[in-house]
């Protein structure tokens, strides 16, 4: 077993300095009715060359995006991810170690997490970060738990644009807290409905949720909508799935948002079969204590050196048990210091450079699409598109195409069954955006 | 040959401080289609401004930034890390490449089924393990990290007592647990009620009998324990609460001490989470991401977060239709590149390997046991499997802490073990070996512990002055939390409470 | 904020001091044929035994070996390491990512050739991108290293005059000249005449006239020369060889300062070796493996190493049909994987690029140069491109030597510039600070340097006793080279002379 | 350019302290005749996307071990990689640090060399070892300049079973040094003649030249080859292209080898199209001055540590000049990093294993083949086969069946046109030596 440094003579030697014969003496505390008798049902030992052919050849079995131009968005996107990003985090001294807990250890770990903060705040517009959650929608879980500590008001408005899992999971989070999740529809931009927002705000709201650029790709109008929150005494919680879109729109801290959370894989994390993500959660310097979630703070050292530690844990379960903000404990530190490290790459310019090449490429599609567009609202780089036949279907086609389609909506709304969403990113190229729009339109592309 | 040398290393600023304008670490192809303005595609108003203080580096800054900073951590590859309940075992690097094959990992969450045979194969026989490990009858892999998987096992207790028309009420939870325990359990909508812990440091049964009532909707134990003992009477707490309706949660972020020893199934769990972040290797990553599954009974399967993952045939598939389910807890399917890792870990070691892993941990927690028993005070004579708990009791006299000793490890070149932690535990310091390290580096440890126990009677302020030898010296954390600065400001400015 | 501070590292035995039987960290799958008893193969007395000593170590042993060697070393990634003559540029992450494509690297060299195609267009368009960088008709990959690209050169001036029924005797190589010029000029069975260089630190022309003789088959010259001069007479020295009918090798090891520039092509050299693990970012790997293609004008193509790359139509094919060919140099086609690596950095500087790479690592030189010459001797006050030599002899005074500066700047955070190095400038401290660093870290080089002076003048032990902050103080290498110990032994024991 | 570090503004400011006003002055000792005036012909910089998508391509074409079964070796192996070796060597405190001259701050370096000098020790059962050369055919090169050194003497007996492209190399570096090279044939067992060998060893030979296993491969009598070398008071160069050979087979060290190199390519390098390979160099203590190349030795610090340091460098180049050794310099350091590891990793039962493997995999074809076989002598993991059909058409057919056959000898030996060198070793499945032989013999093979 190469991954046991102990070998049988000194496991003698060990148990007899123990005063032990045998190694399943030091199991007796088990008592013997519930201790195993069988040996498990586990394949044996195999070894690296089998075990790498083996995931290889389950790797045969995935449509990838390295073999198949990917229009599929929905919370997870195909970007570029520059060469160095890995470079960084397979260094062990960033992968292997824990939680930064003994900071005179960890001073690597922690200075990375107080950038990620900072960039998240600068991102958002926002005055605090946290160092991360698991993934963007229980990031909104928790903003939720967050809204609901701060108003104590029972309610919460959720558009219906809202992706469909993180409406999911913050039912799930919220299920049993006695609390209602009111929906408020979309109108023909696939803006939500501000009028029926402005009626069912009252002062039982504790918060509004908005998504933007919403599920359905469309940017919504935020100012209006932290307003109209403000006006009613609820929070605004800004949820942002397509990080990227930060990079060129305005961001939500500047229009008015309370809480903004999101998902950031598109930040240098692999689609990883959606996970592992990042979730991330900023808000306003007063809500900081009711924050959930690991923060790392600067201070100095007992010779007055610049230094940082995780702080502010009384807010944590470690420290506050049950009246903590939040039960998380481990969250996503490797994928914030992907992140970090992705946006340190790209920088002031390329991550506006990247973001404007989504909209521009995702824009070419928009205009070959023309009439096809379920939706007037603008958007970044994702939008819905009514297909005449079976989204489904048109999927299967496209497959003889090299092209992995859209997302078949029906399988969220079924009143949508005609409609996909489709999302374009830097990495489609021209020739597959002009083909998949000749599958979804039936007109050829002139180019 | 000492353990540790000093020698120079190098500072490194924020990255926001190094940054200059016209420096840039990436390159993109040219656009491909045509180059509208943005102003043409968007609302002016809708776009923003150049983010002020982003940071504008070249590859070689950054590449030397992060690599500086990195060599400031203490880390699993360089030596033992004892930190008791985390399970700090060797990340191994086969798990990495796996993980990294672009067949695998560069593949979308909402393809069809039919597309993504490969990942659904990874994570259904993976939960065919770790369903015989534990011997529990169903498992979803959904949880992000242990506490999700708490939080997960928890909220399906209680839709397991809805169904019955009865929520209940009351999580107990030992005083032993973990801080997690308790936080999930309000998060399920529970109130938390201790159970004391015996003078042996298990569950006090007497205590347990007590506070179980049907009003309690679970008990939530830990076991081993924080303190690495195994709960013996398992079985008659089983009858205590099953007799009054309620479920037994297991926490199972100790279950590196149990593998082919004992399974929770075999013991009337109902629900329980294992940390693949723990025992199955998968790297803690600075603070994650980790994943942790929640296995069950079949009285508890109804209600599992959504997606299941089932065999049809020679075919994998999602499946969301279960009324009963808890939900979703994750916009997709949780931590899977965790999930790859940790079958690829279960396939490396097989059966008799994870056994041999379960062994090789409890052997070496209790060689460390017995070795510093006679310098440092165990509260609890009571056996313990994979980790051991001892106290600070002893160095008191000398002033010297918990935290003292902790400090000095450094110096001595370790990282320290979790301290103050079980709670109960007053001045605990926690020791989890793992399997991983060899008996030299054990012993040096061992050496370490003991040249601290006479430091502190001889020259206690060498202990309670260090760490003398790492990048700083300790850390002002009263002022990190009366003043937090939480974020970096271009004008040098913070903000603050 | 101080460019270090000190903090403790980890000591590590030899490999074979860890070992103990019993340990490994390997895995096999099982054998898949029939398993013979091997003495049924072959004959039991062609078998060997054990081999006594070799490692016995688990993987968790073997990585924390290895990774807390690696901890001792300074190295690019960590910051400036102004190396001269050996262009201590940032190695771009990219090249090792391309390199390891398996479809690149998990290649037989003895394929066919329509089995390579592309790896042999890597090959052919390397060569092509390398001769429109030098301005020279034909390039030879093969050669290992930067030597061995001497050897190839010198070899085919031979061949030249050979085919000429005159092989001729000596090799002119000027004083200042790297130690494999004379080394290679040697194994090509050639004598090397030196050529003193001028007050400038140029070749003197006038002796080179003298010497020059029908008798020389070559002149060795580096341009710009190992003090980062440029030979700006170049023509009339070209003038002078050709006039007897010799050829110009030139040791293109310094093309860092030429590119977009200059072309050795348009300079009348004859034969040039480029080394790919300078100029082209290729890793130096601790020593190796780098690559030094040799370059040439058509008058000696024919006898460039076998096998050439060619394209025909669509195909790339390997030939070794010249008659005239000096032979191989390799068992197959030279360090290839160096190949990839340069042709993925010169496709991603491109044409502006490089030239920028030129201009920012001669402007950094003299920078550097500008702000010391005020506090070391500049042996040459004639203009230098990519790098600049100081000496020691202000510092001289107080007893510091260039060694003593070297082993302070190591307290200081630095890689130490090369030493003694050309052998013309006594006490050379020879600075090349490439074009990666950023300005901040040039200064901060800077002021260490200055700090030294400083330190020479007021505080002179300080500087003879460098380095105080290393692993190790100086270490005792005239012991090392009087008592050889060139291996561990398994007694303690150690091979002496 | 994300290469360099210098910004606009900072370059002007440089530029001022220096006193100059533009970049281009600097270069104003280039006289303007022999400057460049137009631009190079050189592509525009690609960016990081362009460039893996080109050099993917470039990989489909292509015929790669990882998706073909390859049955070529003839010093290039196919041999199983662990995982951990690149973890090693991907840190960048190896892989991007110079040669170490510094010793106080190369100290990871030195010890990995002098382990690795350590290990080839063990492994040839030499004395001492270098630091590494380019390949083994320069090895071997250097090793007869080595010969020619220590014996004055101007001949070399080099048998016609010496891998080809050796034999090129050794001519190539002895092409001007006045030395005759001579050739010994080989007999019925693949062996070389020790009859013709007896009868031309003389006063006037610097040394035998012996490759074993031999490029037929087949294992030569070392012991008698050796011990008639030095009755004529010649040196004995054992060449050892197949080092895992050397996990099982007596090492020549035991065998009365004087010098010993060798490729080190098949103990954890991957085939990389032939390079980088790993050159490495054994001999007698005697002998150590007149080595090429560098050496790793044990010294002491000012305080008595144990450190490592390059030593006995009187015998190089950049002290000695024309008086060095060699004129080697860089060598391949980093592949003497990885043949450490993989050495470490394998240790004394995994080499052994994977020795053994080899062996009897090869023999699992050798029976297969039968009558075929070329040669009778006893083989490691190489064999030479005599086809009915062209060998270079055999191959061809071979594609179809995922196979990448063995070597035609014609390539090398135009009297062998019929013959083809086969390699079996670990990475070859069964099924596909069962194919192999089929169509090498034309009989089936019953499983
Ligand atoms: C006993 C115990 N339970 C639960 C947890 C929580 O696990 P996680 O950090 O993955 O949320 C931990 C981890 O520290 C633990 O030690
Ligand atoms: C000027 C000069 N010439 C030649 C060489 C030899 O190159 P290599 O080390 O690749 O053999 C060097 C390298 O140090 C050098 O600096």
């Amino acid at each position: 077993m190469r991954y046991i440094s102990i070998t049988p003579e000194e496991k003698k030697r060990m148990l007899a300095m123990i005063g032990v014969d045998r190694v399943e003496a030091l199991f007796d505390t088990i008592p013997d009715s519930v201790r195993l008798t069988q040996p498990l049902e586990l394949p044996e030992a195999a070894s690296e060359t089998e075990i790498l052919d083996y995931f290889k050849s389950l790797a045969e079995k995935n449509h990838s995006t390295d073999r198949w131009d990917c229009f599929l968005g929905a919370g997870a996107y195909n970007h570029f991810i520059p060469t160095l990003i890995d470079s960084v985090i397979s260094r062990a001294e960033f992968y292997t170690c824990y939680t930064p807990y003994q900071p005179e250890l960890s001073q690597g770990t922690l200075q990375a997490i107080f950038e990620f903060q900072t960039l998240i705040c600068q991102l958002t517009a926002m005055e605090v970060a946290n160092a991360s959650l698991y993934d963007g929608s229980s990031a909104l879980a928790e903003a939720a738990l967050m809204a609901l500590r701060l108003t104590k008001r029972p309610k919460f408005l959720v558009p219906s644009s809202l992706h469909p899992n993180y409406r999911k999971v913050l039912g799930t989070y919220l299920a049993n807290l006695e609390v209602q999740l009111e929906e408020i529809p979309v109108v023909k931009t696939g803006g939500l409905d501000l009028d029926y927002l402005t009626q069912s705000l009252n002062d039982d709201c504790a918060a509004v949720v908005v998504q933007s650029p919403n599920f359905f790709g469309v940017i919504e109008d935020l100012r209006e909508i932290t307003r109209l929150s403000q006006a009613a005494g609820s929070l605004s919680i800004v949820v942002v799935t397509e990080a990227l879109s930060l990079g060129l729109l305005k961001p939500p801290g500047e229009l008015g948002a309370d809480i903004v959370v999101g998902e950031g894989q598109s930040l240098g994390i692999p689609l990883g079969f959606g996970g592992p993500n990042l979730g991330f959660f900023a808000t306003q310097d007063r809500y900081k204590r009711q924050m959930p979630g690991r923060l790392a703070g600067q201070t100095v050292d007992s010779q007055g050196r610049r230094g940082f530690v995780l702080t502010l844990a009384t807010r944590e379960q470690h420290i506050r048990r049950e009246k903590a903000t939040s039960n998380i404990c481990t969250n996503q530190g490797l994928c914030a210091l992907i992140c970090a490290v992705f946006l340190s790459a790209l920088g002031k310019q390329g991550l506006r450079e990247l973001a404007e090449q989504n909209l521009k490429k995702a824009f070419y599609l928009r205009k070959l699409l023309g009439d096809s567009l379920e939706f007037s609202g603008k958007s970044f780089n994702e939008m819905v598109v009514r297909c005449d036949e079976n989204p489904v279907e048109i999927n299967r086609q496209l497959l003889d195409h090299g092209i992995v389609g859209g997302l078949p909506l029906g399988r969220y709304f079924p009143d949508r069954a005609d409609q996909m969403l489709v999302c374009v990113t830097e990495q489609n190229r021209p020739e597959k955006i002009q083909r998949l729009a000749e599958i979804l339109t039936g007109v050829e592309v002139s180019s | 040959m000492s353990r540790t040398f000093k020698a120079f290393q190098l500072e490194e600023p924020l990255i926001f401080e190094k940054s200059s304008p016209g420096k840039s670490a990436y390159s993109l192809p040219p656009l491909d289609v045509e180059d509208l303005p943005v102003e043409e595609i968007l609302d002016p108003e809708d776009l923003r401004d150049e983010i002020s203080g982003f940071p504008e580096v070249s590859e070689v800054e950054l590449i030397s930034h992060y690599t500086r900073m990195s060599t400031w951590n203490y880390h699993v590859d360089l030596g033992m890390y004892p930190l008791g309940s985390c399970t700090m075992k060797y990340n191994p690097k086969l798990n990495e490449r796996v993980s990294r094959i672009p067949g695998i990992g560069l593949t979308h969450p909402l393809q069809e089924d039919e597309q993504s045979q490969g990942n659904l194969e990874i994570l259904f026989r993976l939960q065919e393990y770790l369903k015989q490990l534990t011997g529990m009858d169903d498992v979803s892999l959904q949880p992000a990290g242990g506490a999700q998987g708490e939080l997960a096992g928890i909220l399906m207790i209680r839709a397991y007592h809805l169904e019955r028309r009865h929520p209940r009420r009351y999580v107990l939870i030992p005083d032993s647990a973990h801080g997690t325990n308790p936080a999930s359990a309000i998060m399920a909508g529970y109130e938390a009620i201790p159970i004391p812990s015996d003078p042996q440091g298990r569950i006090d049964v007497k205590a347990l009998a007590e506070k179980m009532t049907e009003e309690v909707a679970c008990l939530m134990l830990t076991n081993p324990n924080t303190m690495g003992i195994f709960e013996t009477y398992i079985e008659e707490i089983s009858r205590i609460v099953h007799a009054k309706g309620g479920l037994i949660y297991m926490d199972g972020a100790n279950f590196n001490a149990l593998m082919g020893y004992a399974r929770p199934g075999d013991m009337d769990i109902d629900v329980l989470h294992l940390n693949l972040h723990k025992t199955f290797s998968t790297p803690h990553g600075g603070g994650g991401p980790g994943s942790g599954p929640v296995a069950c009974k079949k009285i508890l399967s109804p209600y599992l977060p959504l997606p299941a993952i089932r065999q049809e045939g020679s075919m994998y598939r999602l499946d969301n239709d279960a009324p009963g389910s808890i939900g979703r807890l994750h916009a997709f399917y949780g931590n899977f590149g965790m999930a790859v890792r940790a079958l690829c870990y279960i396939l490396t070691c097989g059966r008799e390997g994870l056994k041999e892993l379960s062994e090789v941990a409890v052997l070496n927690a209790n060689y460390i046991r017995c070795r510093l028993e006679d310098h440092y005070d165990l509260p609890y004579s009571t056996p313990t499997l994979h980790e051991v708990v001892f106290t600070d009791s002893r160095q008191n006299k000398s002033g010297v802490t918990t935290l003292d000793i902790a400090k000095r490890l450094i110096d001595h070149g370790f990282h320290p073990p979790t301290t103050y932690f079980p709670l109960i535990v007053r001045g605990a310091l926690m020791i989890e070996p793992t399997e991983s390290y060899s008996k030299e580096e054990l012993d040096a440890f061992i050496e370490a512990m003991i040249a601290i126990s006479q430091e502190a009677t001889e020259n206690p302020e060498k202990v309670t002055g260090a760490p003398a030898d790492a990048k700083l010296t300790r850390l002002d954390e009263v002022r990190a939390a009366r003043h937090p600065v939480l974020r970096w400001l271009p004008d040098g400015a913070s903000s603050s409470a």
